[in-house]
């Protein structure tokens, strides 16, 4: 009998890096060494460790990484609890790649980017901005502008100052919701801020984020003149399948796991308000 | 404890024991080498009224043939009056498995106190008798919990 | 009495006594009449509807409805005030809330019933003098009433109403019914009988929760099946044990609880005598503790709430019935 | 047209049982009728349709996907997965024969759900047409002809025979399987008694509803309706009418420690229940009335604008028969239509 994609991988966790107090982040590896598959950015996993759940998390490594494949989780529900109190060297299941990917390949290509993530909603973006890096002739400007509640809450902020801000070419743009000691980049909530930097029109915009987040940024775009066409998004709704088979989560006709979790905002804004 | 040698069915058997009394009584039985079986598993409890019926239910679930549930004699509850609701429950819960066709000899309640430790071995020795005469638990079985 | 009701709910919306009235709304056939909330007169006009077939029982709304703003105005058979009186003894409705007319009951009629003797095509269905006329696309059929009575009502225990604001029609007795008959009968039978004839009906379950759902008695805000923490939580019947253990649990959680209202065995698409399992507790409850009637009266402990010293031990199960 | 006298049923079903597992509906002593492993004596039910649908033979209720063993931090994967049995279902009415093409739309496309195909390759469908359709049928309003049911092969009664024609190859190899026992006959009787059926499936109470308002193109206008407040009041969150569905297709994926070893198996669940899309940092359909309209726009909209117009429904009737509150598919359509 064929593979059914149901039918996990085992998966290694080589690494596991605390980057927020509640946000880890953890290499993954093959049993044989190498990535367990490929993967286009903005593409999604399910990992599980049966008997405890299984859920979906977006992929945060870059394609571009030819070793291993990394998931930022924030400790959240049952599973993800699990996932923060393993060790190093604990096998998970991992099946995918679900979903579609940031069109980095033809639409994004040539354009001028622009990323806006709050919290965790960078574990998604960050796949995409290395793939942007590591292939920088494809890519015009890249502008990064991102928010968390405090400066422990930044996710990967080691490798946003080591490697992000001394690339040629990208502009980081931090955001902290309230001030606090050491810190002394910008204060204030992410829609606000990406006001205040008023960025190019002829930005394409990758976004992700609390949905409240997304939806005051959205506005404040419009605001300054960016269209619907010109703005991406990914989703994420419960999942059981991964495969638009399960029937749990849809917007309208759509399934994210199957039809997104990228969606451009003219997309959604065809689909009822249900997420 | 005796060991077992012939391949007579085993049967196993969980014992839920109150902290205050029965398990002491288990520990006297102990202490003063009594024999019991070592069928007999015990999971202690604060309370015999601690015991819930999804308690009894899941561990014949897991393989339990037999199921019985110690407490400290009625008026002597730790907490006063704990396990006068253990027994209105389990008279009902036992009545409710032997409506279903539950074998009844698979489910008894007993009061042990902590100086029953004699009477803590003699019920068990005897509640594994009369459970091995029944056989495996087939009808309150979850046949995905079977060792094959 | 349809019109009677109607009349009487237009009244009280009228004087301003209550805003919303929960009674019954006419589907598209004779039977398929769903539980509904009316706002106003032309509502009420359009399709309330009381008639043999208007079995719900809609205490069960008024957990959600009597916390809303305003006041409700139900209708309550009998067999429904039972559980609506048990819902205030737990304070899981707002008594203020909520204006009770107590009505006439049954008997009602179960469709499915009519179906077996294999009357289909069903396009109306008359009672003349407790016999059912009964028009079908394939010409006019007929049977006795009786025969098309609903299970709960043909072992109906009381007519009387145990709490209303107001009565419609006459107030009936506390029936010596027969209610018991069948527990008795599968008491009586040997364990092995007894365990086929569950096996038979419950391997029939397909977990719905239909009969979680529509239990007066079931009002937890989160049910212990749908609790992931609990352990338990199970979507499917997986396995036989499953079976038994959904049902078992369902009836121990309203031990005590339940008024016997039959509901769970009217809206099981399957046909299990869910109610059997319910009244076994409430047959032992009355021989171990003392004859009790949950929902009799919205003060006394529940009595797996209460214990006396002399309570007959667990191991009665041992001494009593047939093996 | 091949036929066999109706008196000889039991000389067929004999024949059929002899090679393959056989499957027909039956009446169980409450009276209702129900899909069952056919054993010598067994006699087919003269009800128009079983309480469960025959999607259980391809998407049973609960299935073992995979196990696991757990051995420290290790993990293995074992794979359960068994060649299906050949069987055959015997009887299914018109509308559950179409379900299964609707099934298949979703479990047969990429990625392929080897479970199901699995099973559906083994599986030979023997649909049954109707005679006595009741109130409650309206497969007439998604096109299907209850006197000429889909499937692998079909049978027909004129009231003295079983009339038997294959519609593919898996259902000529079932004809070819019972030949023997098969003769030539006159259809001319049997013509007239699937006239008198199709009228009377004209004359059915829900005989003029139409979808002709309903289509993916209706989504926003009908996901934002006014009237699933009022439809959804009264809905208990039960899942009887999912699960008595024959097209109701959705699943969950659970995890059973067995004490040793983890098994993996889906079972059917509904978008009714309000766990279905709880996340653990929140759930966006958090009212009945959210649950409620899930369930209709899937198979009223949804399911179209991704199928090229084939509604999710096939008109059977059992949520009309089976519903606790008695609100169904027919009354949203009715409430809902925007001509």
């Amino acid at each position: 009998m064929n593979n059914d994609t149901l039918i996990p991988y085992i998966g290694v966790v080589t690494d596991i890096r605390q980057d927020t107090p509640d946000v880890k982040t953890f290499r993954v590896v093959s049993p044989e060494g190498g990535k367990v598959f490929e993967h286009m950015p903005g593409q999604c996993a399910m990992l599980s460790i049966p008997g405890v759940g299984e859920a979906m998390f977006s992929i945060t490594s870059s394609p571009t990484n030819r070793e291993f494949m990394e998931f930022s989780i924030k400790k959240c529900g049952c599973l993800t609890t699990w996932l923060h109190a393993m060790d190093v060297g604990q096998q998970i299941t991992i099946r995918g790649p679900y979903g579609n990917a940031f069109p980095v390949e033809t639409e994004l290509k040539g354009k001028d980017l622009l990323f806006i993530a709050g919290g965790i909603g960078l574990a998604p973006l960050r796949s995409v901005i290395n793939y942007v890096r590591d292939n920088r002739s494809n890519y015009g400007d890249v502008q990064v502008i991102y928010g968390s509640r405090s400066k422990d809450d930044l996710v990967d902020y080691q490798e946003i100052i080591d490697e992000w801000m001394n690339d040629d070419g990208i502009e980081v743009n931090l955001t902290i919701d309230n001030p606090q000691e050491g810190w002394d980049g910008h204060v204030g909530f992410v829609p606000n801020y990406v006001k205040e930097l008023d960025p190019s029109i002829n930005k394409t915009v990758l976004i992700c984020g609390p949905p409240i987040m997304i939806k005051f940024t959205l506005a404040g775009l419009k605001e300054l003149g960016f269209k619907e066409t010109q703005v991406y998004t990914t989703m994420e709704l419960r999942m059981k399948c991964g495969v638009g088979k399960c029937g749990r989560c849809n917007i309208g006709n759509k399934y994210v796991c199957k039809d997104g979790p990228v969606f451009r905002f003219d997309q959604l804004g065809e689909l009822p308000d249900e997420y | 404890m005796q060991v077992n040698e012939n391949k007579e069915f085993q049967p196993l058997i969980v014992a839920f024991c109150c902290n205050w009394c029965s398990y002491a009584g288990a520990d006297l039985a102990g202490t003063n080498r009594l024999n019991y079986p070592d069928n007999i598993k015990i999971i202690r409890v604060p309370c015999s009224c601690r015991v819930n019926p999804m308690f009894i239910l899941r561990a014949f679930q897991r393989g339990a043939d037999g199921v019985i549930l110690c407490g400290c004699h009625p008026g002597d509850c730790h907490y006063t009056s704990g396990n006068y609701f253990t027994r209105r429950r389990m008279t009902l819960l036992f009545s409710m498995l032997d409506f279903l066709g539950i074998e009844r000899d698979r489910t008894r309640v007993e009061w042990v106190s902590a100086a029953e430790g004699a009477k803590f071995a003699a019920t068990m020795n005897e509640f594994t008798e009369a459970v091995k005469k029944l056989g495996p638990n087939r009808r309150l079985e979850d046949l995905r919990c079977r060792k094959q | 009495m349809q019109e009677a009701m109607i009349n009487k709910a237009k009244q009280l919306l009228a004087d301003g006594v209550v805003d919303r009235v929960i009674g019954w709304k006419r589907g598209e056939f004779a039977y398929d009449i769903t539980p509904a909330v009316f706002t106003s007169a032309e509502e009420l006009d359009e399709s309330f509807v009381y008639d043999d077939f208007t079995a719900a029982n809609v205490s069960k709304y008024l957990v959600k409805e009597s916390r809303k703003d305003g006041k409700v105005l139900a209708f309550l058979k009998p067999c429904d005030t039972y559980s609506f009186n048990q819902l205030v003894k737990e304070h899981r409705v707002v008594r203020e809330n909520v204006y009770i007319v107590g009505i006439p009951g049954g008997p009602k009629l179960d469709a499915e019933k009519i179906k077996a003797k294999g009357i289909t095509g069903i396009l109306s269905v008359k009672n003349e003098n407790y016999t059912l006329k009964i028009e079908t696309v394939y010409g006019e059929e007929s049977m006795p009433f009786y025969e098309a009575v609903l299970d709960k009502c043909a072992s109906c225990k009381s007519k009387k109403h145990v709490i209303y604001d107001e009565l419609m029609g006459e107030e009936g007795d506390v029936l010596d019914s027969n209610r018991f008959d069948m527990v008795e009968k599968l008491e009586n039978m040997t364990a092995q009988e007894r365990y086929d004839f569950w096996r038979e009906q419950l391997s029939k379950c397909i977990r719905c929760n239909a009969c979680r759902n529509v239990c007066p008695a079931c009002t937890c805000e989160k049910c212990v099946f749908d609790n992931p923490d609990s352990g338990i939580e199970n979507k499917a019947p997986a396995d036989s044990f499953e079976e038994n253990m959904f049902h078992i649990i369902r009836a121990f959680h309203v031990a005590g609880r339940c008024t016997d209202c039959g509901e769970c065995s009217r809206v099981c698409p399957q046909n299990i005598p869910l109610h059997l399992l319910n009244r076994k507790f409430i047959k032992d409850i009355n021989a171990f503790y003392g004859e009790y009637q949950a929902g009799e009266d919205a003060v006394s402990r529940a009595p797996l709430n209460e214990y006396k010293q002399n309570d007959c031990e667990a191991n009665i199960v041992h001494e009593r019935g047939v093996e | 047209m091949l036929k066999i006298s109706l008196d000889k049923l039991d000389k067929l079903f004999e024949a059929i049982s002899a090679t393959k597992t056989l499957y027909i509906p039956t009446d169980r002593e409450d009276g209702a009728a129900e899909y069952r492993k056919y054993e010598s004596g067994m006699k087919l039910s003269s009800a128009l349709n079983t309480v469960r649908s025959a999607k259980d033979f391809f998407f049973p209720q609960t299935e073992n996907l995979v196990d696991f063993k757990m051995d420290g931090k290790n993990i293995e994967v074992i794979d359960v997965r068994e060649e299906s049995e050949d069987f055959v279902i015997f009887g299914v009415r018109a509308c559950d024969a179409r379900s299964f093409t609707i099934l298949d739309k979703v479990f047969l496309a990429e990625p392929v759900d080897s479970y199901y195909k699995n099973r559906r390759d083994h599986g030979t469908v023997v649909a049954m047409a109707c005679t006595r359709p009741a109130e409650t049928c309206f497969c007439g309003t998604f096109g299907i002809d209850a006197a000429a049911p889909e499937g692998d092969a079909a049978c027909y009664s004129d009231g003295e025979s079983l009339f038997i024609e294959a519609h593919n190859e898996k259902g000529q190899q079932f004809i070819d399987s019972i030949a023997s026992l098969l003769k030539d006959g006159d259809t001319s009787k049997l013509e007239e008694v699937r006239a008198k059926t199709r009228e009377i499936l004209k004359k059915l109470p829900l005989a003029k509803l139409t979808t002709d308002n309903f289509g993916g193109d209706k989504l926003n206008e009908y996901f934002n309706s006014d009237k699933w407040g009022e439809l959804s009041e009264s809905c208990l969150g039960c899942g009887t009418c999912t699960f008595v569905c024959p097209t109701c297709q959705c699943y969950d994926i659970k995890d059973f420690n067995t004490g040793h070893g983890i098994k993996r198996f889906r079972c059917w669940d509904s978008c009714m229940y309000s766990d279905f899309t709880k996340m653990a940092h929140g759930n966006p359909r958090l009212t009945q009335l959210e649950r409620f309209r899930q369930r209709f726009m899937h198979k009223l909209v949804y399911f179209p604008a991704n199928n090229n117009g084939e509604f999710g429904c096939v008109g059977c009737g059992r949520c009309l028969a089976k519903c606790p509150i008695s609100m169904n598919i027919v009354k949203v359509m009715k409430a809902l239509e925007v001509k």
